[in-house]
C-alpha cells in the first residue's frame, strides 16, 4: 500500500510481458487459410511444360515471409513436402537424388526468399520448377518447412514428431546443430541459372 | 472477519426457539458437556492428522504408478516381443543393486520411526541424516538406471516411452522424498525443532516405506519382465 | 390467495410446454439424414428401440413429476387441514419408495434385455460374402474403394457409396490421418475410422434412395463439411454403375476437352488428384475418375453444377476454410476447358 | 423430533468468561488486513468464497463462449465465426465448464461448508488449501488468456489423439490444454485430500458416521472418486500427450507401437466419473435444501448414503460407453451397458426418497427449494436419455450427435447448475450475512428453467435428425435451421437468468436483509454460528447428539471446552465414532502456498515450451517447500532439554 512505485513497476513489466506474449502467440498460432502470399504470385496461365519459358519472374527477394514463425505454416509445409513428393528426392530431409536438407550446406542460400526461388524456378541437375503448379503461399510454407529441416526456424513454432516410423530419433527430443551463420559454400554464377 | 455484534433479526420470530424450521437470529446459547483439554497434542500414525494427509498422497501417487504400470502392459500388447526387435533389454545390475540398497534402508527407517515415537530427538536426527544420504544415492542410481540401464530412449519407440514413464514416475517419488528428508534433517539440526515434528518425521518414514514397496513390483515389471517375455 | 397465481402459472407452463412440443414436431430436419426415417433393417431395429425407449421414458418421466406434484399437493392439503408438524417416517412411505424402485428396476431390466436382443440382431452380416467396400477417412473427405470384384475390377471413388438395394453391405473402415466416424443415420449407427485399426460395419438398404451421412467424430477444421452420400439403387442399376466405374476415364473427344485435360495434368490438379487412364495418379486428394457423374462437390457440400465446380476450383477456402485444397488462379479459358473436361468424366 | 417450544430462558451462560475467550480467539485467529493479508490468508472461508467466485467468473467466460457458438449456429452457413475460432470456442467452453467450473465449484463449496457442517475450526491442512486455490487460479487464467491470444486449445475438451497429437495439432494450443488439465487436477486432488481428512478426523465430538449430514457424505464420496479419477487424466495429459508433443515420445503413435485407444481409455476412465463427481454434491445440496424446507429429516438416510456410495463406485465401471463406436471387442460391451443402465437405480432411489420427504413434510417454496425441485424436473430428463444412451445400438445412432449434447446439458444443468444455484440461495446468508432477494431469485429460477428447456430440448430432435456435434456450421438443405434458432433464443434466457443472479448477488451483498444465525431454521451445524462465521468458526466446538443437531439439541447447544485459545488449534476425533482424541496445532497465515503455486505455475506453463521447465520448477518448488514447512523465526525456540526423552506429551497406548 505504501509502496506505490514497485507496484507500478511490476504492473508495467507485466503489461509489457503480456504484450510481447500476445504478439508472439498471435503470430505463432494463427491459422491463415486464404491469403495473398507475399512476394511473387505465379501467373494465372498454366504452363504446359516443366521447363521455365520466357523471361524470369519477379523475384521474391526482400519480402518477409512471416511463415517461419507460424506453426500452422510449418505443419502445412510438412504435409505438402510429402504430398508433393519432395521426399522422393530429398528423403525427409536426409537427401537422396537431391541434396540433403537437414545439414547446414545451402547451395542456393538459406533465406526464405532463396528457398522460395529454388522451388519456383527449379535448379540444374534435377530440381524441377514448381512455379505455376504450387500456389505461392504453399511454396512459402514448404520453404518454411525446409528451413525447419535445416534448423533455422524458432523452436517454439517447430512441429514435433509425426505419426510414422521415426526417420531420425525424435525431431525435437535431441538438440540438433543449429547453424548460427548459414554457410553459402557454393553459389553458381547467375548465368548458369536456366 | 472479526467477531460481530449480535445481528438484528429481520424476520419476526421468537429468537432462540428450537422448533423445526424456525428462523433464529443469534447463535444459540451453549452448555459445556465435555472438556477436551486433556487430550494429547502430539500423536502418531492413524491418530495424527498429518498422517492422513500423507496417506492421501500415498494413495494418489500409488494409483498413479498403478495406472502407469497398466499403460505399460497395455502398450506391451502392441508388440510381438518385449522389448521390440532391435531394442536391447535393460541391464539388471544397477537396478538390482538399487533395490537391495532400498531394502537395506528399511531397518534404519524403522529405527528412526521408533526413535520418534520415543521422542528421542538425537536418534531421529541421525536417522534422518543417513536417510538423506541414502536418498541422494537413490537419485544417483535412478539417474544411471534411466540413462544407462534401460538401454532405450523415450523417443525410440513406444516401448522406450513406456519404460521412461514408469521408471521416471517413480523417480519423482524419490526426488520428493529426498527434498522432504533433507528438509526434515535440516530442521532437526536447527534450533527450531518442536515436538510435533517428531510425528512428521514418523510420517516421512511411512512415505519412505511406500516409496520402497511401491518400487518392487515396478522393478520386476521394467527390469526383469523384459527378459522373461 | 397464494394458490391462484401458482395454479395459473402451472397451467401456463404446461401450455407453453405443449406449444414447444408442437413447434418441435413441425421443425423437423430433412428426411434423408435422419435416424427416424429408417431405410434398412439396422436403422429400423434401432428406430423401434428408440420409440420403445421414448414412450417408456416419457411414461417414467411423467409419473415421476406427477408423483412429485402429488406429494407437494398432499403436503399442502394436510397443512391446510391443520397438520402443523411434518409426519414421522412410516411404513407407507417405505412401501412407496420400494415400489418406485422396483418399478424402475423392472423397466430397466426389460430395456436391458430388449437392448441386448437388438444388439445381437445387429452384430454381424447375415450372409457370408456381402459386398465389401473399403472406406478410408481423410481430412475432410471419404475415399471409397470397391474391392469385392475381380482384382482388376477394383476401383476407387470418393464421397459417394453406391450400394444395391436389399443386399447386405460390409464397410471396411480405416483412416489415413485422424479419427473420423461414419454415420448414415437412415441406414445404420456409426463406427469410428481409427488410424492403425480396421473396423467393419454392415448395413442394408431396403428402399432405393439417396441417404446422406456425415463425419461424426471431431476431426479438425472442416469436420462440419465432411459429408457423404449413400446411393441405394436396384441391383441391375448398381451392377451397371460398377461395371462403368471399372473403366478408365474416357479420352477427351474434342479440343476444348483435350485442353482441359492438359490443364489438369500440367497444372496443380494432378499433384493431388488421380484420374484413371491418365498419368495423374496422386492419392493425396479424392480420385476424380467419374467426377462428372457425382452428385456433390467438396464431400457432400455443394451440388455438382458447373458453376459450383468453378467456384470450388478457384477458391475452395471460401467454401471450406482450412480444407487442404488450395485456391487456383486459372486464366478464364483454362478454367473453362478444365470444367468441360471434368464434366466429361461421367 | 423435538417439538417443545421453550419459553423459559436458557441456562445462563458465563458471559464474562465467554467474552474473554472470544477476545483471545480473535487475537489468535485474526486475519491480517490489506493486500498482504489477502495473499497470505489460510482461512477456509475466505479462500472458498474466493474459489467459488473464481469458478463463477470462469462459468461466465465459458458461458460467453457458448453464447457466441449459439449465435454462429443460429442459421445455416453463418459466417459470424469461422471454423478455427469456433473450434477454440467449443474446446474452451467444454474444458472451462468441466475443469474450471463444474468440479471446482463443487469442491469449493465443500471447502466452505464441510468444516462448518462437521463443527471444526478449519480444514485439516489450511495452507495446502490456499495452495490448491492459487494453483487453480493460475491454471484457469492460463486457459482463458490463451484463448484470447488465439492460442486456445482447439481439439475438443476430450483432445482425442491423433488429432491432438504432434502431427495434426501444430503450435502450442493443445499443450496449453494438457497443462491446464494438470493445474486443475492438482487443485482437485488437494481439495479431495482436505475433504477426506476433515470429514474423517475433524468431526465434532459425537458426530458418528450415522450422524454425518447427507451433503457431507456426498462430498466425501466425490473426494474419494477424485483420488482415483484425476490421476488417470493427469497421466494421460501431462505424462503422455504433453510428452508426445514436447519430447517426441510415442505413447499414441501407432507406427511405433503406441496406441490412440490408450488415450481414450485413460481419458474416459477419468471422464465418466467426472460427471458423477460434478453432480453427486448436487444431490447433497438437494438433500440439505429439501430437509430444511420440508422441516423434517430426509426419509431413508441409510439408503441415501448407500446410494451415494454405490453411484460413486459404479461410476468407474462405465467409461467404455463413450467408446462404443471405437475398435473394441464386442464381448465386454454388455457389461458396460448393464453398469450404465443400472447406475440409474441409486439416483432414482434418492429421488423417490425426496418425494417421500416432501409428501410427509411441510414444504416451503423458497427460491432454494424451487431450484431443488427444478433439479428433479430437469435432471430426470437427462437421466432417462442417459439410460437410452447405455444401449449400444441406440448409442451408435446418436453418439456424438446433438442428442448427446442435449442429454448431458440436461444432466449438467439439472444436476449441477440447478442445485448449485439452489445452494447459493440457501447458503449465501451464511456466507455474506445477508439474504438474497427472493423476488429476483424467482425471476432467476424461471428464466433459467425456461432457458434450459428451450435451448436444449430441441437438440434431442436435431441429433435424431443427423446433426453431429462440434460442427461450426451446417448446410441449409439439412433443415436444422429452425430448431437451432430456437436453441439460440433459449440461450438468451439462460444468459438473462445469469444476469439476474449477478444483480441479485451484488444488490443483496450490500443491501439484503440481515440474515441472522439461522434464517431458514435449518438443522445442521453451520447454522449454529453467526452469519458470517468468525474466522475460528465456533467459539466452542459443538457436541453432536443427533443427526439434526439444531432441531434436537434443546435450548442450549452442547459444546466441548478445553481447546487452547492462545494458539490455532483444532480438535481431532476418531474416524468412526468421533470421540475426542487429540488436539492439533493449525498453521497460521503464510505467503509460501502462493509461492509454491507460482513455482508450480512456472513448471507447467514453462513445460508448454521446454522440458527444462520441470527441472527449474522442481528446484523452485523445493525452496518453497522449505519456506512452507519450516517454523517461523518468531516462534520462541523450545527450552533446551524439553525435547529429550522424558516426554511431556500425553500419549495413548
Amino acid at each position: 500500500m505504501t509502496r506505490q512505485r514497485p507496484h507500478a513497476g511490476i504492473t508495467l513489466a507485466l503489461a509489457a510481458g503480456a504484450l510481447a506474449l500476445t504478439l508472439a502467440a498471435c503470430q505463432r498460432e494463427e491459422r491463415r487459410f486464404r491469403e495473398a502470399a507475399p512476394g511473387a504470385t505465379p501467373s494465372g496461365s498454366v504452363r504446359l511444360s516443366v521447363l521455365q519459358p520466357g523471361e524470369r519472374r519477379p523475384t521474391a527477394r526482400h519480402v518477409a515471409s512471416g511463415y517461419d514463425e507460424n506453426s500452422y505454416a510449418l505443419q502445412e509445409g510438412q504435409r505438402l513436402f510429402n504430398w508433393y513428393n519432395c521426399s522422393g528426392c530429398h528423403a525427409n530431409g536426409g537427401g537422396g537424388m537431391g541434396p540433403p536438407l537437414i545439414d547446414d550446406e545451402w547451395i542456393y542460400g538459406s533465406a526464405p526468399e532463396n528457398i522460395y526461388e529454388t522451388i519456383v524456378e527449379g535448379r540444374p541437375n534435377g530440381m524441377p520448377s514448381w512455379g505455376g503448379k504450387i500456389p505461392s503461399y504453399q511454396i512459402w510454407q514448404i520453404a518454411a518447412y525446409v528451413r525447419y529441416l535445416g534448423g533455422l526456424t524458432p523452436a517454439i513454432a517447430n512441429p514435433s514428431r509425426s505419426d510414422h516410423m521415426m526417420y531420425q530419433p525424435g525431431s525435437t527430443a535431441l538438440p540438433r546443430p543449429v547453424p548460427t551463420e548459414p554457410k553459402q559454400s557454393f553459389r553458381p554464377p547467375a548465368g548458369e541459372m536456366p | 472477519m472479526t467477531g460481530r455484534p449480535t445481528l438484528r433479526p429481520t424476520v419476526q420470530v421468537l429468537a432462540h426457539t428450537v422448533s423445526n424450521g424456525m428462523p433464529q437470529a443469534a447463535p444459540r446459547p451453549t452448555r459445556a458437556v465435555l472438556d477436551v483439554g486433556d487430550t494429547p497434542d502430539v500423536v502418531f500414525g492413524v491418530r495424527d492428522i498429518m498422517w492422513w494427509g500423507t496417506l492421501g498422497f500415498v494413495v494418489i501417487e500409488g494409483f498413479t504408478l498403478a495406472v502407469c504400470a497398466v499403460s505399460y502392459v497395455y502398450l506391451g500388447q502392441n508388440f510381438p516381443s518385449w522389448p521390440p526387435p532391435g531394442t536391447r533389454p535393460p541391464s539388471v545390475l544397477v537396478p538390482t543393486l538399487h533395490v537391495v540398497l532400498m531394502l537395506a534402508s528399511l531397518p534404519l527407517m524403522r529405527w528412526t520411526s521408533k526413535a520418534a515415537h520415543r521422542f528421542d530427538v538425537p536418534k531421529v536426527r541421525t536417522g534422518l541424516t543417513i536417510a538423506t544420504l541414502l536418498a541422494a544415492a537413490f537419485i544417483a542410481l535412478r539417474t544411471i538406471e534411466l540413462l544407462d540401464s534401460l538401454n532405450v530412449k523415450w523417443d525410440t519407440n513406444a516401448y522406450g516411452s513406456a519404460q521412461w514413464l514408469v521408471v521416471g514416475s517413480h523417480a519423482t517419488l524419490i526426488a520428493i522424498e529426498f527434498v522432504e528428508v533433507a528438509g526434515m534433517a535440516l530442521l532437526f539440526w536447527s534450533s527450531r525443532v518442536q515436538l510435533k515434528h517428531l510425528a512428521d518425521a514418523a510420517d516421512i518414514v511411512f512415505y519412505w516405506y511406500f516409496m520402497v514397496f511401491g518400487w518392487l513390483p515396478l522393478y520386476v515389471l521394467c527390469f526383469l519382465a523384459p527378459h522373461w517375455v | 390467495m397464494r394458490r391462484g397465481p401458482t395454479l395459473r402459472r402451472r397451467i401456463a407452463a404446461g401450455a407453453a410446454a405443449l406449444a414447444v412440443l408442437a413447434l418441435l414436431a413441425a421443425c423437423r430436419g430433412a428426411s434423408d439424414q435422419s435416424a427416424l426415417e429408417a431405410a434398412g433393417p439396422q436403422a429400423g431395429r434401432v428406430e423401434r428401440l428408440w420409440w420403445f425407449s421414448f414412450w417408456t421414458a416419457t411414461a417414467v418421466y411423467v409419473l415421476t413429476v406427477a408423483a412429485l406434484a402429488w406429494a407437494a399437493w398432499r403436503a399442502r392439503r394436510r397443512e391446510r387441514e391443520g397438520g402443523a408438524q411434518p409426519l414421522e417416517d412410516d411404513r407407507g412411505m417405505t412401501r412407496g419408495v420400494v415400489a418406485g424402485v422396483a418399478a424402475t428396476l423392472a423397466v430397466l431390466v426389460v430395456f436391458f434385455f430388449y437392448d441386448l436382443a437388438v444388439g445381437s440382431a445387429l452384430s454381424g452380416p447375415p450372409t457370408r460374402a456381402p459386398l465389401t467396400i473399403e472406406v478410408t477417412g481423410h481430412q475432410w473427405w471419404w475415399e471409397v474403394t470397391y474391392a469385392d470384384t475381380s482384382p482388376h475390377g477394383r476401383f476407387t471413388t470418393a464421397n459417394e457409396i453406391h450400394v444395391p438395394v436389399g443386399q447386405p453391405v460390409l464397410l471396411r473402415l480405416a483412416s489415413r490421418d485422424v479419427i473420423h466416424s461414419i454415420w448414415v443415420p437412415n441406414l445404420a449407427g456409426k463406427k469410428d475410422l481409427t488410424p492403425g485399426y480396421t473396423q467393419t460395419i454392415w448395413f442394408q438398404a431396403d428402399t432405393p434412395g439417396v441417404y446422406r451421412g456425415q463425419c461424426a467424430e471431431f476431426c479438425g477444421h472442416q469436420h462440419a463439411k465432411m459429408g457423404l452420400l449413400v446411393i441405394a439403387e436396384p441391383p441391375a442399376q448398381f451392377a451397371a454403375w460398377a461395371k462403368h466405374s471399372q473403366q478408365p476415364a474416357p479420352e477427351p473427344g474434342d479440343s476444348v476437352t483435350r485442353r482441359g485435360q492438359e490443364v489438369f495434368l500440367t497444372g496443380s490438379c494432378a499433384l493431388c488428384h488421380a484420374i484413371e487412364g491418365t498419368r495423374a495418379q496422386s492419392r493425396a486428394g479424392p480420385s476424380l475418375t467419374g467426377i462428372g457423374s457425382r452428385r456433390t462437390l467438396g464431400a457432400g457440400t455443394l451440388p455438382n453444377t458447373r458453376g459450383n465446380l468453378a467456384g470450388w476450383i478457384v477458391d475452395p477456402q471460401r467454401i471450406k476454410p482450412g480444407t487442404h485444397m488450395p485456391p487456383n488462379a486459372l486464366a478464364p479459358a483454362d478454367l473453362d476447358a478444365l470444367l468441360t473436361y471434368l464434366e466429361s468424366l461421367k | 423430533m423435538t417439538t417443545s417450544v421453550l419459553t423459559t430462558a436458557p441456562l445462563p451462560p458465563d458471559h464474562a468468561r465467554d467474552a474473554e475467550e472470544v477476545a483471545q480467539l480473535e487475537r489468535t485467529w485474526r486475519a491480517r488486513r490489506g493486500l498482504w493479508g489477502w495473499l497470505t490468508t489460510v482461512d477456509h472461508k475466505s479462500i472458498a468464497i474466493r474459489y467459488v467466485a473464481t469458478c463463477m467468473v470462469f462459468f461466465l467466460l465459458a458461458g460467453a463462449n457458448a453464447a457466441l457458438m449459439r449465435l454462429q449456429l443460429a442459421r445455416p452457413e453463418n459466417t459470424f465465426i469461422g471454423p478455427d475460432r469456433y473450434n477454440q470456442l467449443f474446446t474452451v467452453h467444454g474444458t472451462g465448464m468441466m475443469f474450471l467450473f463444474a468440479v471446482p465449484v463443487m469442491t469449493a463449496m465443500a471447502l466452505y461448508l464441510v468444516p462448518l457442517m462437521v463443527g471444526t475450526r478449519d480444514l485439516a491442512y489450511p495452507r495446502l488449501n490456499a495452495f490448491g486455490y492459487w494453483v487453480f487460479l493460475i491454471g484457469g487464467v492460463f486457459l482463458f488468456v490463451s484463448l484470447y491470444l488465439n492460442m486456445g486449445p482447439d481439439t475438443g475438451w476430450f483432445s482425442y489423439v491423433p488429432l491432438a497429437g504432434p502431427e495434426y495439432a501444430p503450435g502450442k494450443r493443445v499443450d496449453v490444454w494438457a497443462q491446464v488439465v494438470t493445474f486443475t487436477e492438482i487443485a482437485a486432488l488437494v481439495a479431495a485430500v482436505e475433504i477426506i481428512a476433515t470429514v474423517l478426523k475433524l468431526r465434532a465430538p459425537g458426530m458418528s458416521l450415522n450422524r454425518i449430514p447427507l451433503y457431507v457424505w456426498s462430498v466425501l464420496v466425490i473426494a474419494f472418486m477424485i483420488l482415483f479419477a484425476m490421476p488417470t487424466v493427469a497421466i494421460a495429459s501431462t505424462l503422455m500427450l504433453a510428452m508426445d508433443r514436447l519430447v517426441a515420445t510415442h505413447f499414441f503413435n501407432r507406427a511405433e507401437g503406441g496406441d490412440p485407444l490408450l488415450w481414450q481409455h485413460l481419458f474416459w476412465f477419468f471422464g465418466h466419473p467426472e460427471v458423477y463427481i460434478m453432480f453427486i454434491p448436487g444431490l447433497g445440496f438437494v438433500s440439505a435444501i429439501i430437509e430444511t424446507f420440508t422441516g423434517r429429516r430426509i426419509f431413508g438416510y441409510p439408503v441415501m448414503v448407500l446410494s451415494l456410495f454405490v453411484t460413486g463406485f459404479v461410476a468407474f465401471g462405465l467409461w467404455v460407453h463413450h467408446m462404443f463406436a471405437g475398435p473394441l471387442p464386442q464381448l465386454g460391451q454388455s457389461f458396460f451397458t448393464a453398469a450404465s443402465v443400472f447406475i440409474t437405480i441409486p439416483t432414482g432411489t434418492q429421488i423417490f426418497c425426496w418425494i417421500a420427504t416432501i409428501w410427509s413434510g411441510r414444504p416451503r417454496y423458497t427460491t432454494a427449494m424451487l431450484f431443488a425441485l427444478g433439479f428433479i424436473v430437469v435432471f430426470v430428463i437427462g437421466g432417462v436419455t442417459g439410460v437410452m444412451l447405455a444401449s449400444v445400438p441406440f448409442d451408435l445412432q446418436v453418439h456424438d450427435s446433438y442428442f448427446v449434447v442435449a442429454h448431458f446439458h440436461y444432466v449438467i444443468l439439472g444436476g449441477v447448475v440447478f442445485p448449485l444455484f439452489g445452494a447459493f440461495y440457501f447458503w449465501f446468508p451464511k456466507m455474506a450475512g445477508r439474504m438474497l432477494s427472493e423476488r429476483l431469485g424467482k425471476w432467476h429460477f424461471w428464466l433459467l428453467f425456461i432457458g434450459t428447456n428451450v435451448t436444449f430440448f430441441p437438440m434431442h430432435l436435431l441429433g435424431l435428425d443427423g446433426m453431429p456435434r462440434r460442427v461450426y456450421t451446417y448446410l441449409p438443405e439439412r433443415g436444422w435451421g429452425e430448431l437451432n434458432l430456437l436453441a439460440t433464443v433459449g440461450s438468451w434466457f439462460i444468459a438473462a437468468s445469469v444476469v439476474v443472479f449477478l444483480v441479485n448477488v451484488l444488490k443483496s451483498a450490500r443491501g439484503g436483509a440481515v440474515a441472522g444465525a439461522n434464517p431458514w431454521g435449518a438443522p445442521s451445524l453451520e447454522w449454529a454460528t453467526t452469519s458470517p462465521p468468525p474466522s475460528w468458526n465456533f467459539t466452542h466446538t459443538p457436541v453432536v447428539e443427533s443427526r439434526s443437531p439444531l432441531w434436537e439439541a434443546g435450548p442450549a447447544m452442547p459444546v466441548a471446552t478445553g481447546l487452547r485459545t492462545d494458539r490455532r488449534e483444532f480438535l481431532v476425533t476418531t474416524a468412526l465414532d468421533a470421540i475426542p482424541d487429540s488436539r492439533h496445532e493449525v498453521p497460521d497465515e503464510s505467503i509460501w502456498p502462493l509461492i509454491m503455486a507460482l513455482a508450480i505455475g512456472v513448471t507447467f506453463i514453462g513445460a508448454v515450451f521446454t522440458p527444462w521447465a520441470y527441472v527449474a520448477g522442481f528446484t523452485l518448488a523445493s525452496v518453497a517447500f522449505g519456506g512452507w514447512a519450516f517454523p517461523r523465526w518468531s516462534k520462541a525456540p523450545p527450552p533446551p532439554g524439553r525435547l529429550d526423552s522424558s516426554s511431556p506429551a500425553r500419549e495413548g497406548a
